[in-house]
């Protein structure tokens, strides 16, 4: 019998000889072109679907280009033993990525970092108190990452607990913009992030426009700032809009 | 709620979820008797199957598997390793199955479910010792670098006959698997040769040129029957597995070769007749699997 | 073509085996097995109080944990504990005392081959000793099978290797006493007929299963007398320790 | 937990309506801040801020180290925050690690910028030595010692004053090292290169309690926060950090007045944080002078 060894021996993954990803040089405001032909103010094709998980009181699958997400929600339940009685319910966020999410196999590290933002983004727009005592998890899996996917986690997230028929205040919308110079490129991939001078990621409440949660990296002026929010909240609000969309033509097809 | 009626007359008028989350074995042995499923199916018959080559593009070859609502998503990634000094020109294989918490209310993210390593080392073991892949197409340079094959299969939604979906899943991944044009640098290192920079390409020729896909002889498909009083179910879902608990895992290859048939015990015993049926049931399977694979993979070379 | 073995047993003759009881004394009920040079050393905690999170508490609940010879638990190690745990299911009442963990720790001291069947007698041992009610006890035996078609019993490591493949099975001990008449004879076959545990490993046709589950079943008759007759007369010099 | 009861809840909130807070202070005003330098003397730099009753102390170690293969001419800088149990009882065991991994993540976002390093409080390729082989990696611990609200802020601050304090050794190629193989790097223990921390931004946490929103919260306030944001402004009053904790949503409109606040507040919290600095660096060379 082949037996397989039990340590597998060290592993590295060819690497591509020779081009180093330099960081395209770009003048002020010339048309230069991202890498999946994008202009700089347009987002990637959105892809959503609910009831992805037949198992989980609520599921979502979203695909933002190549960013591929499932959010699996477990309605409320009994919260561990060592949890103290509240009586506001309680939310539990986990994300995950899968070994072959990122190009070179490795987890990567800010996994904690995300499930906290995830927690943040999410416990203003849930109505905590309308399940008192249990708990309600939000479990994440990133199948591939493409680029800012905290917002579409989030978002893909917010699907999922309205498909659970959780109480929430307003759908949930998150979106990111990454500024390289002069320009402000919504919606980055990977490639643009990791050269990126600074980002900046809302999540809003997209028909009560209240911002849950907003983190800035990186060397930002006032106006620049407000340029950039202006920007991330009227692309939420159409984000907003084809997630009622998504909602609305799965109720009305009866689940088969 | 006094069954002083006996439970016959009282699941009548009870309303019916409430019978089937009350007494569940009655409510699937009333359904036996009528040899129907809850769902509709007949006994013997497997849910629907789905199969979708290249789920995803950060990795040199994926498959993702449906079997009725069982989703199940296997991915490779290719490394290079050096081979071990007993097997020269022989490459790896390392298949890990995971069930991350989003698949069922039972895994949660701290405790991993105790049935993942258990169908690990099985698909492991079935994969291996089917003989599908031969470990000596995976070498690059005999006795300094071959081909060391990351398999992660990851659970999407448990719902019952898991094993069989990450067979399909995993056996897909491989047909589906496009190896990487590599060639050696000057120290020795395995680099990736890219089509764009063929200055590159000038001094160093590409080790693998021709071998771009594995061939994969006779492939290995299982089907799970559920043996319970003399009825056999096949590919059960996760309540009839979790109420009737005796498995018995029948895996054919192409050829109906038995790469392996797994009984762990369980409270009914399974008789000679019953393991008979089973394999006959699990023939038609394969029969089954095996057009839908070929399809999966013609449409695959069609676009 | 009669395969030679290196030990010169033939191909139905099993390896000597020894089974001794109650050799811890703080488990509450423990036994050593010993099937040529594969000896398991089992220990039976007896039914403690609450079952574990996902089990079902209106059945008596078994946790098995198997200890490797060396290492920590990998894979491997958690097979075996997941199909001694169903295959322990199988044998005892689960409904006599629900609500309660029975935990059985396999220890490995030495594996010389056909480790499972060994474990699987070590862990029925050890539930007598402990006095745990069961159905029926459980026979195991594992058989391999020659590239020439031919079927060994009992194979130890080296042959294990080096065989195309082997069959791990595990059926009910005769079981005249306990069940009513009625109930023996299943469905036309004796339930002694009745498989409990199969594990293949390795590619092999399927008459060549067949072959294996035959030679196999002839095999348990004696097996289950010797087992019966070691545990009787283990029980025996027990009582008059006790007496 | 302080445990409020509803009065004291309502006494709160309505005080900050009222700008008069419960120990006197206006709705923009800070708690006294003293600094103190070269509390620990193994690390390369150090210093302790008490802000009230929140006591933290940060420190700088430096140590040769390979620069990451993306950015070669740039060092690396790690911040860790660790909360000890002696602040709050909740810290025991794991209690305190999710706060601390919060309070890290946060500094990271606003001492470090962007990942192309620009908008870096602290100028990173200051820290190479040789392109692509050697740098200066900065290991940056901050310890909660007594916690009384508005961590962020007092972490930032120590965090700024450790790096004025910090001294890293000259560090050259040994002249007699072959061109091609590792350089030997031999390192000065006299000439030290002083951090210019003009350029390290202050965090200003801005809690909003009922419509109003104050600086530097108590832990009683930070308990009735419906929401929060920290902001870093740099010297030049350009933001180089912005994170919004806290629950409750706000809006875009409020999010920007409070920006506006916090630039107002920084330039003076600047002014008496460098003043501070330089007190504390004062008399810390007093301290040298006495004892040499």
């Amino acid at each position: 019998m082949a037996g397989k060894s039990s340590s597998t021996p060290a592993t590295y993954a060819p690497s591509v000889s020779g081009q180093k990803k330099r960081r395209p040089l770009i003048q002020a405001d010339s048309d230069w072109v991202r890498p999946d032909g994008r202009s700089f103010h347009q987002c990637r094709p959105a892809f959503l679907r609910t009831g992805a998980v037949n198992s989980a009181s609520g599921s979502a699958y979203a695909e933002f280009g190549n960013t591929k997400v499932i959010v699996s929600v477990f309605g409320p339940r009994e919260s561990k033993k060592a949890m103290m009685y509240s009586d506001t319910g309680r939310l539990n966020c986990n994300v995950t990525y899968t070994t072959f999410a990122t190009p070179l196999r490795g987890q990567p590290p800010e996994t904690k970092d995300l499930s906290s933002m995830l927690h943040k983004a999410l416990e203003g727009a849930i109505i905590l108190k309308s399940f008192p005592k249990t708990t309600v998890d939000v479990f994440a899996l990133v199948l591939e990452s493409g680029g800012s996917d905290l917002p579409v986690i989030t978002t893909c997230a917010s699907l999922a607990l309205a498909d659970a028929g959780i109480m929430l205040y307003d759908m949930v919308a998150s979106v990111s913009v990454s500024c390289l110079g002069k320009n402000l490129l919504i919606d980055p991939v990977s490639e643009e992030e990791s050269y990126q001078d600074g980002s900046l990621v809302i999540t809003c409440m997209p028909s009560r426009n209240e911002v849950t949660q907003m983190t800035v990296t990186g060397e930002w002026s006032t106006p620049k700032i407000h340029e950039a929010m202006q920007l991330c909240l009227d692309a939420c609000s159409k984000l907003g809009k084809i997630m009622r969309s998504c909602l609305k033509d799965a109720a009305s097809v009866p689940q088969d | 709620m006094a069954a002083t009626g006996g439970p016959n007359d009282l699941s009548s008028e009870m309303e019916l979820d409430a019978f089937r989350r009350l007494f569940p074995l009655r409510f699937h042995e009333r359904h036996l008797t009528e040899s129907i499923r809850p769902d509709g199916r007949p006994l013997g018959k497997a849910r629907e199957t789905t199969l979708a080559l290249g789920a995803v593009a950060s990795a040199h070859g994926s498959a993702l598997a449906k079997i009725g609502c069982t989703t199940m998503l296997a991915a490779i990634k290719m490394e290079v390793m050096t081979p071990t000094v007993e097997t020269p020109d022989e490459g790896g294989i390392a298949i890990d199955f995971h069930m991350p918490p989003i698949c069922s209310p039972l895994v949660r993210p701290g405790r991993p479910a105790e049935l993942a390593p258990v169908i690990s080392k099985q698909l492991s073991d079935t994969i291996l010792s089917s003989g599908m892949i031969d470990l000596k197409e995976l070498c690059l340079v005999s006795g300094k670098a071959a081909w060391m094959a990351y398999l992660d299969i990851y659970c999407l939604d448990a719902d019952g006959a898991l094993f069989d979906a990450a067979l399909l899943s995993a056996v897909a991944a491989f047909s589906h698997l496009q190896i990487p044009v590599v060639s050696l640098n000057d120290d020795g290192r395995v680099v990736l040769v890219s089509e764009d920079n063929t200055v590159a390409m000038k001094e160093k020729e590409p080790v693998n040129k021709e071998r771009i896909k594995l061939t994969l002889n006779n492939i290995p498909f299982s089907l799970t029957c559920v043996l319970h009083k003399n009825y056999i179910l096949a590919d059960p879902t996760s309540e009839e597995e979790s109420i009737m608990e005796t498995f018995l895992t029948v895996v054919l290859d192409s050829s109906f070769q038995l790469v392996s048939l797994n009984k762990p015990g369980g409270p009914g015993l399974a008789h000679t007749s019953a393991i008979q049926d089973c394999i006959k049931l699990t023939r038609q399977r394969v029969k089954e699997l095996q057009k839908i694979l070929n399809e999966a993979i013609s449409d695959m070379e069609v676009d | 073509m009669e395969v030679e073995r290196k030990d010169g047993r033939g191909a139905n003759q099993l390896r000597p085996m020894d089974h001794s009881r109650n050799v811890l004394n703080r488990a509450h009920g423990s036994a050593n097995c010993s099937h040529g040079g594969t000896r398991v050393l089992a220990a039976v905690f007896g039914p403690k109080a609450g079952t574990k999170k996902n089990e079902n508490p209106e059945k008596a609940c078994i946790e098995v944990v198997w200890k490797p010879k060396t290492g920590q638990i990998g894979k491997p190690e958690k097979e075996f504990e997941m199909i001694l745990k169903r295959t322990l299911q199988n044998i005892c009442i689960l409904t006599v005392n629900p609500n309660t963990t029975t935990s059985i720790i396999v220890q490995v001291v030495h594996d010389d081959g056909s480790l499972l069947p060994c474990a699987i007698h070590a862990a029925c041992a050890a539930l007598v000793d402990a006095g745990i009610p069961l159905k029926y006890l459980a026979v195991a035996i594992s058989c391999c099978l020659t590239d020439s078609g031919q079927i060994l019993l009992d194979p130890d490591k080296l042959e294990e290797q080096k065989m195309k493949a082997f069959v791990c099975l595990a059926f009910p001990c005769s079981v005249h006493s306990v069940l009513p008449e009625g109930s023996a004879t299943a469905g036309g076959e004796p339930v002694a007929h009745g498989l409990i545990t199969s594990l293949t490993q390795g590619v092999m046709t399927v008459d060549d299963y067949f072959r294996c589950l035959a030679q196999g079943r002839a095999a348990i008759t004696p097996l289950s007398n010797i087992l019966k007759k070691k545990l009787q007369s283990q029980s025996a010099n027990n009582q008059s320790i006790a007496g | 937990m302080v445990g409020l009861s509803l009065g004291e809840q309502n006494f709160i909130k309505g005080g900050i309506a009222q700008d008069l807070r419960t120990d006197g202070r206006k709705r923009i005003s800070y708690r006294p801040i003293f600094v103190e330098t070269g509390v620990i003397p193994q690390a390369s730099g150090s210093a302790r801020v008490k802000l009230g009753g929140t006591d933290v102390i940060a420190s700088v170690k430096a140590e040769l180290g390979r620069p990451a293969p993306s950015h070669p001419d740039q060092g690396k800088v790690s911040i860790n925050v660790d909360c000890s149990p002696i602040a709050e009882p909740t810290f025991e065991g794991r209690g305190g690690e999710e706060l601390s991994t919060e309070l890290s993540s946060a500094l990271q976002r606003c001492l470090l910028g962007g990942k192309s390093g620009a908008g870096a409080g602290i100028d990173l390729s200051s820290l190479s030595i040789v392109q692509g082989k050697h740098c200066w990696d900065l290991y940056i611990e901050g310890l909660v010692v007594s916690s009384d609200g508005n961590l962020l802020d007092a972490l930032g601050a120590a965090i700024k004053a450790a790096l004025a304090n910090t001294a890293i050794p000259k560090a050259q190629v040994a002249a007699s090292a072959l061109p091609d193989d590792e350089p030997e790097i031999d390192v000065s223990d006299e000439e030290f290169l002083q951090f210019d921390t003009t350029s390290v931004p202050v965090i200003i946490t801005l809690t909003k309690v009922g419509r109003h929103y104050i600086v530097d919260a108590t832990t009683e306030e930070e308990s009735q926060m419906s929401s929060a944001i920290s902001i870093s402004i740099n010297r030049q009053g350009r933001i180089c950090g912005l994170t919004k904790r806290g629950g409750a949503g706000l809006d875009p409109s409020i999010i920007l007045d409070m920006i506006s606040v916090a630039k107002h507040v920084s330039e003076q919290l600047i002014n008496k944080l460098d003043s501070e600095i330089a007190a504390a660096e004062a008399c810390d060379d007093e301290d040298d002078e006495m004892d040499s």
